[in-house]
């Protein structure tokens, strides 16, 4: 099988082959030959050199979280039939304030019209106890506000808009 | 004894309190908020009762709701744990009212001690040394910039009726002190009704070093030592441990003698807490008295022996204490790390969600006090603390050494936790060295500074696994999807919901 | 200190080994049989070597194989562990002629203690009292026909090279005796490779209390106090607890310097039990020595302090004892519980298979050492002991009731265990008065004695749960045969596997 | 929803419906109102009078494990398709010797034609390093052995036949 990953920057590719527990693969040009389990879902021992390794893998709607010993990595598999990547879009002079985390909006403090200045508050959310002031990324005025107080907000919504 | 004890709490410390009546045959009965329908609490208990919606406010702070339980469930005690009613002197009346025990000190010393600024002028007066401050509520933000500048810069305002970090603010240079003022005052409010808050000299690089006691009902009186807990983030501590490496036996014994004074004067009973702050030079300060259960208890129970809930809710049954100061010996050290769903990385920001692998680890030496299990969906409403991760060993160096084999077989995936941060902190010098202060985190956490070495093999392994991870899933996903639809809606629902049905 | 240590073990005591280098800063490397590719020591190790087919036999008993891999690994140190290799003196001789420390004792102290015969004799020798029995291998059966009537019946058949219940059998009458020396040579010549066997008096209603001491290579000698262990099935342990319950500070130094006077007529170093039989009269006398780690340390471990793996490691690098034995303290009372896969209501049998839930209870005095995880298919071919769970607290009835709450916790799916069986074990008036002997089970165990007292309700919701729980996956199963068909061969090949690639 | 359940030498019948988490039911002509969570797979949580109960099943390919506090009840579905049981074969003169555990068989201890006694061991089978001698159901003479020393067994596994 063939895969490529995204992974440090870097797009490596992959080609491997499985039999049993043994895996083959070339990796970037390099040759790997080595023992793989999966104890548990998500969850995998590899044996290479005799070394031990373990990662676990999480996906996430965008791309995975591959832990093993200390490190964490992000990584993704590159989708060959996506035609030609979206470029974020230049936010030229708009920029949104999202929520961090899934939480409760405590508090807004600014209202459409009004001005901010950089780290400014705009909007104070809280999770777990603790709050949050939300700072605007700009100079600028407000021209959006998407929540009011003690409503719910899940993680990466937008809360209001500054341009 | 009693037969039944009903536990107005959740999460780790609810379920610590049920293994203490399941070792002492009482049947432990709980609470819970829709968040909680299916966490582990409920599901270690003998009953459960729904008090409300999942806002604190609306349930685990309600003391009307737990006093109507408690009425319903003929619990003869409650025990509220820490947070949340704990602290109460209100809620004690209440429940004292409805002929039911409270495990824990009576409702005035819980109010003399937990109004701070009382509580300040008590210490006084039982002859311990206090840190400079207001003696009484700030009237006004005008108030506050009068005092903080006759007590001189740094100064930290504290929330009166507050505990654990909650209403509480460092403030550096004055131009700071009005919106500290304002927060400060409005999570004092949200978290415990109460804006109310005061004003103390802040202290250079002080430790905090606490003094656990027991008091029984006959006025018995012991210290069970110290616990040195000044590793905090946002002034909540998150690593302690159980002796201070400074603390010689004299310095021990003339805090343990100030704490019970303290405690004396109060009429206390109960497990309580009295906190120190102590400078570079090991003068110590009276800081504040817990009233109830410390989170932080554990340490204190690997080190002395003493099972601190236990003794609780013997004191409440009106036991006196079976030992004295002599029978209490320390042995070997003991540490505890705070497991919180935050992502130290980004200052310590919580990270609430479902927990899709939870590996503990176990072996010679290890507690853990969890509140959670493998997927469970951590709510948004409560505080972040998952569990209690302990370990004791026969020296400082050792339990070191332990916490870090036990971090590293830690496994917890779907949601971001501080062990990592653990894991880290573990390694400095000045941790290693015992060369605390409550401003450690801010001088030695820097998480920007990632780790930047580069590993060609781990990458290629952690490409590969997501390659062949891929491979499996991609395939389970389209026949899932593909499946899915002939599911009824209830299943969908399920499935929705993830936990509960 | 050593930089690598060889772990030529399995299971839990590999885990454990693993868990004290990990503390020591050591890099800790196993072995693996084919049955034990992903086995939780595997998984915890820096590095794996393959050493053969599953059966024991093949693999872990290969003398040859763990040397060669401790030369390929460089490993500068090899533990045993229990159990295999432990007690096998060539291996230690050709483990030291490749120029690696053998973590244990000298060759010709295993040897010479190691050989029961000679091991009674050495005691004699070092005026420890003995059981009544012959003082040289059975040459034939007709011998021991002979030697039975001379010491009377009930008498005890045991292996010369044997250990841990393997190759004994108890004879009650003579007509028993030709069925079990056949039965028990067998045994020991599948466990040890030497079908010798001898015999000795039974004692009637005897205690099993072992000695567990502690000897440096500078001849520095103590004793961690004892051990109680006589809740045994087929000869083998099940239960053990540290300090026995009759043991008084007297007996115990008795027994205690007993066993430092065998110990050092044999210039023993290392870790060692010596464990005797105790009458109803409380006479004690010398059974046998185990020259090594014991399945039952932690118990010791929990009560003294000290970490008996991490001693054996430093004994083995060279390093006097830090400590003398007026240093040595006993506190509280600790219980160890084996988890066997077995059924305990079926004669004990064997109960190997998947395990398709694992929840370790945790909390306050709770110790598990575990060699499995969730999903781990338990294999045919080694000793059953999946985890040991201990609990220490600061009485024994305080003990035991902390055991009663942690095994109502745990929860094991997919296998049977002993779980049910130490449950009820705990309920008996003999157990909790500390009225024990090896008989114990055997007198005390009616596992057929089934639960008849009907439960209306519980039946109820066990069918409704049962009429749920089909509903969800009765649709489950039809999805997934439709979409099997479209998986690979090779995902085929992991669902029939279960676990590994 | 509704379904017969064979538990205890019982047949009850459930009729149930569910709602979110809560379920109503009425089982043997008894009525329940519950809520009733899943924790984990396999594992149901039961909040009935306030009271928590705390259940597992085990599905095997003849019938369900449900561990509930310390009672372990056998159930099984009753499938209303199935068109008339089978009843036990009566075994008469003939019975088998099957393994009780998985394992490995260590001897034969008979020969085809031997003449056995009630108890008489017949096989010894190692498992987790026990030897289990398995004995003759009665008394008569080995028809069949159908496996070798060093063979692998699984449980139920027939290994000897006696007439």
């Amino acid at each position: 099988m063939k895969l490529e990953i995204e992974i440090a920057d870097k797009t490596l590719s992959i080609d491997w082959e499985e039999n049993d527990s043994i895996v083959k693969a070339t990796i970037d040009g390099n040759s790997y030959e080595l023992t793989l389990m999966s104890p548990t879902s998500n969850v995998y021992t590899l044996l290479f050199n005799n070394n031990v390794y373990e990662l676990s893998v999480e996906t996430n709607p965008l791309n995975n979280t591959v832990k093993v010993a200390d490190k964490v990595f992000t990584t993704k598999v590159v989708d060959r039939r996506q035609r030609g990547r979206k470029t974020d879009s230049a936010t030229s002079g708009t920029q949104a304030i999202s929520a961090p985390m899934p939480g409760r909006v405590v508090q807004v403090l600014k209202n459409v019209g009004d001005e901010v200045k950089s780290g400014e508050g705009v909007v104070v959310v809280e999770a777990m106890k603790m709050q949050n002031e939300l700072g605007s990324p700009k100079n600028g005025h407000v021209t959006t506000i998407k929540v009011k107080a003690g409503q719910t907000v899940v993680a990466g919504e937008v809360l209001a808009i500054i341009e | 004894m009693f037969k039944k004890i009903l536990i107005a709490n959740r999460g780790e410390i609810a379920v610590r309190i049920i293994r203490a009546c399941r070792e002492m045959g009482i049947s432990p009965i709980v609470v819970y908020s829709d968040a909680d329908r299916s966490a582990l609490h409920v599901r270690l208990a003998d009953q459960a009762y729904y008090i409300g919606a999942s806002p604190s406010i609306e349930s685990y702070l309600s003391a009307e709701k737990i006093v109507n339980v408690l009425k319903e469930s003929k619990a003869d005690a409650v025990h509220p744990g820490y947070g949340f009613l704990s602290e109460n002197a209100k809620f004690v009346q209440a429940v004292e009212q409805a002929g039911i025990v409270f495990i824990g000190p009576s409702a005035q010393a819980m109010e003399m001690m937990g109004d701070k600024i009382r509580a300040r002028q008590l210490a006084k007066s039982a002859n311990a040394p206090v840190v400079p401050g207001t003696e009484k509520p700030l009237e006004s933000l005008e108030e506050a910039l009068k005092v903080a500048k006759e007590i001189g810069y740094p100064v930290m305002l504290k929330a009166a009726a507050g505990g654990g970090g909650k209403g509480m603010r460092l403030v550096r240079k004055e131009e700071d002190l009005a919106g500290a003022y304002n927060i400060a005052r409005s999570e004092a409010s949200a978290a415990f009704k109460d804006a109310t808050v005061y004003l103390e000299k802040y202290i250079v690089r002080p430790r905090h070093i606490e003094i656990q006691l027991l008091a029984d009902r006959q006025g018995n009186y012991v210290y069970l030592g110290e616990r040195e807990c000044s590793i905090q983030r946002r002034n909540q501590k998150v690593v302690e441990e159980c002796p201070s490496p400074i603390n010689s036996a004299e310095l021990r014994r003339q805090m343990g003698e100030a704490a019970i004074r303290i405690a004396k004067q109060a009429e206390y009973y109960n497990a309580g807490t009295i906190e120190f702050l102590a400078d570079q030079e090991h003068n110590f300060y009276f800081l504040e008295m817990n009233t109830r259960l410390q989170v932080e208890h554990p340490v204190t129970e690997l080190v002395t022996g003493i099972d601190l809930v236990k003794e609780q809710i013997k004191i409440a049954a009106g036991q006196p204490l079976s030992f004295t100061q002599s029978d209490i010996h320390l042995r070997g050290a003991a540490i505890e790390c705070r497991i919180y769903a935050e992502d130290a990385e980004k200052n310590f920001m919580p990270n609430p969600g479902r927990i899709t692998r939870l590996a503990p680890p176990s072996g010679p030496g290890v507690r853990e006090d969890s509140g959670v299990y493998e997927g469970f969906e951590v709510p948004i409403y409560y505080d972040p603390l998952l569990s209690k991760l302990s370990v004791w060993a026969a020296t400082r160096p050792e339990a070191i050494a332990r916490l870090g084999r036990v971090l590293d077989e830690y496994a917890i995936d779907g949601i971001k936790t501080t062990i990592p941060f653990f894991k880290e902190i573990l390694k400095q010098e000045e941790f290693i060295k015992g060369d605390l202060d409550t401003g450690y985190i801010e001088r030695n956490w820097h998480p920007n500074k990632s780790d930047s070495t580069e590993n060609k093999e781990l990458e290629h392994l952690a490409a590969l696994v997501t390659a062949i991870h891929h491979n499996i899933n991609s395939k389970k996903v389209t026949t899932e999807s593909n499946t899915t639809q002939k599911q009824s809606a209830w299943k969908l629902n399920v499935r929705a919901k993830g936990r509960g049905f």
